[in-house]
């Protein structure tokens, strides 16, 4: 089965919320169990609270794009922003790394995405908007 | 998000109830802070049974009120820890710092 | 409060429950009773199924587009589609009146999205797509 | 969507479960088609009260299922109607054919 939805809204962090009822709507065409759909909701979270504090600092009249698709039984969440961008990815994604400290962000939002997810990509420049991939399989059965 | 708080002695015990994420983290934060603004508290205890979602913003809030509480001398505490929860917690590594009961 | 999503996704059957699921998320925000969130998921259900159904004959390479807006108190909903399009909008929204009974359409789709909100309007043109616009009222306490 | 029937003599009992919309209308359809397909069936009653969404492709479901049994002189019975598709049958007048019980 394969289907796919983009969802568009603005940098608000009420609809962090929102992006997580959505992907759980769609990811239950799998089927996914309460635990996978519980890390779907917490790593899509993560991801676009990103866009929002960090890619947009909350400017409500920028926006953030959500993609889901499936393919098969992968679920795939890309989350984009055109935004401040990352200047050193490698940097953003190690553990504890907070640019915004004042906001008590721990720095692990990167490290939890990759943890309840099977893949994580990014891809950002400074100035050019920052996109988060991200994969996980819905098996069923086993 | 709503916060249930309870103070006996030095002891405070606050049951947070809801969605803990970044848009609610500042409000909770506040109302933390706002009980723990007594120093009278060396104690204080997070029951997590009541939240629905948490997501690494909620790993900042403890981690923050960990550092006022400590800064006094006094621990906290989490309960009422779900699994998934539990895994961000131990991921962070939070248990060396704040107690799980 | 205010506030907007804008929800793409390919015109087959199975995105119903899906669209459905994200007008109740994001009308949560206005904190709607249990009846309004039943009266605005059975209308949206009715246009979505249409621009499926009627404007894109279920050519799921085509696109439903929805759009959720909060003004006020005022939530709207416009389901758009690049489909068909309608010949004769007063035919259309007569009840019983369907073009499909092969389907065992009972007609009634235009009549329930009026009665189930409190406001309904069609823009359409053959070969130009349908744009139906919704709003409903959504205040508390009375 | 489910259906759990029974059959009694000339009488058939069908109990729906879940949501009953375009997508799931033809399967349900055929369903209830199969079902009647045995011709001595002259009483379907259709218990909705496991309908947890409906809209008016329901409707023609129930208006379709109808036609067939009036036509061997029979007659349908609707159960378990809800607040909101109570609503949708009364709009469209299906209860001059139907008898809600
Ligand atoms: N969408 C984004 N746009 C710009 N910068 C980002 C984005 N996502 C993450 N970052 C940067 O990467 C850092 C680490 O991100 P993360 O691991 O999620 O931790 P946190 O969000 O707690 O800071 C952020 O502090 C920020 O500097
Ligand atoms: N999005 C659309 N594109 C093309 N035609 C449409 C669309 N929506 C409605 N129609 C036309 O209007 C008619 C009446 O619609 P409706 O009242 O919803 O009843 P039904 O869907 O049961 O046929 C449809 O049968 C169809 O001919």
């Amino acid at each position: 089965m394969n289907n796919q939805a983009e969802i568009i809204f603005p940098a608000l962090t009420q609809n962090e919320t929102f992006a997580r009822a959505v992907v759980a709507a769609f990811a239950s065409q799998l089927n996914p169990t309460i635990e996978q759909l519980s890390d779907l909701r917490t790593a899509v979270s993560e991801a676009v609270t990103n866009a929002i504090i960090h890619g947009y600092e909350q400017d409500s009249s920028q926006f953030v794009k959500m993609r889901c698709i499936i393919e098969g039984n992968l679920l795939k969440i890309i989350v984009r922003d055109d935004g401040c961008g990352i200047p050193d990815i490698d940097l953003a994604r190690k553990p504890f790394y907070t640019s915004k400290p004042e906001l008590e962000r721990s720095g692990m939002g990167f490290a939890v995405m990759e943890a309840f997810m099977d893949q994580v990509t990014v891809t950002s420049a400074p100035g050019e908007g920052t996109t988060v991939t991200m994969g996980k399989r819905i098996s069923h059965g086993e | 998000m709503e916060i249930n708080a309870q103070k006996r002695g030095s002891k405070l015990y606050a049951a947070l109830v809801g969605e803990l994420d970044q848009h609610s983290a500042e409000k909770v934060r506040i109302m933390l802070d706002t009980l723990i603004h007594d120093i009278t508290v060396r104690e204080l205890t997070l029951d997590l049974s009541g939240v629905t979602f948490m997501d690494s913003a909620g790993l900042g809030v403890v981690l923050g009120r960990y550092k006022k509480i400590h800064m006094r001398g006094g621990k906290v505490i989490v309960t009422g820890v779900s699994a998934s929860i539990d895994r961000i917690f131990k991921m962070s590594g939070i248990y060396t710092l704040v107690e799980r009961k």
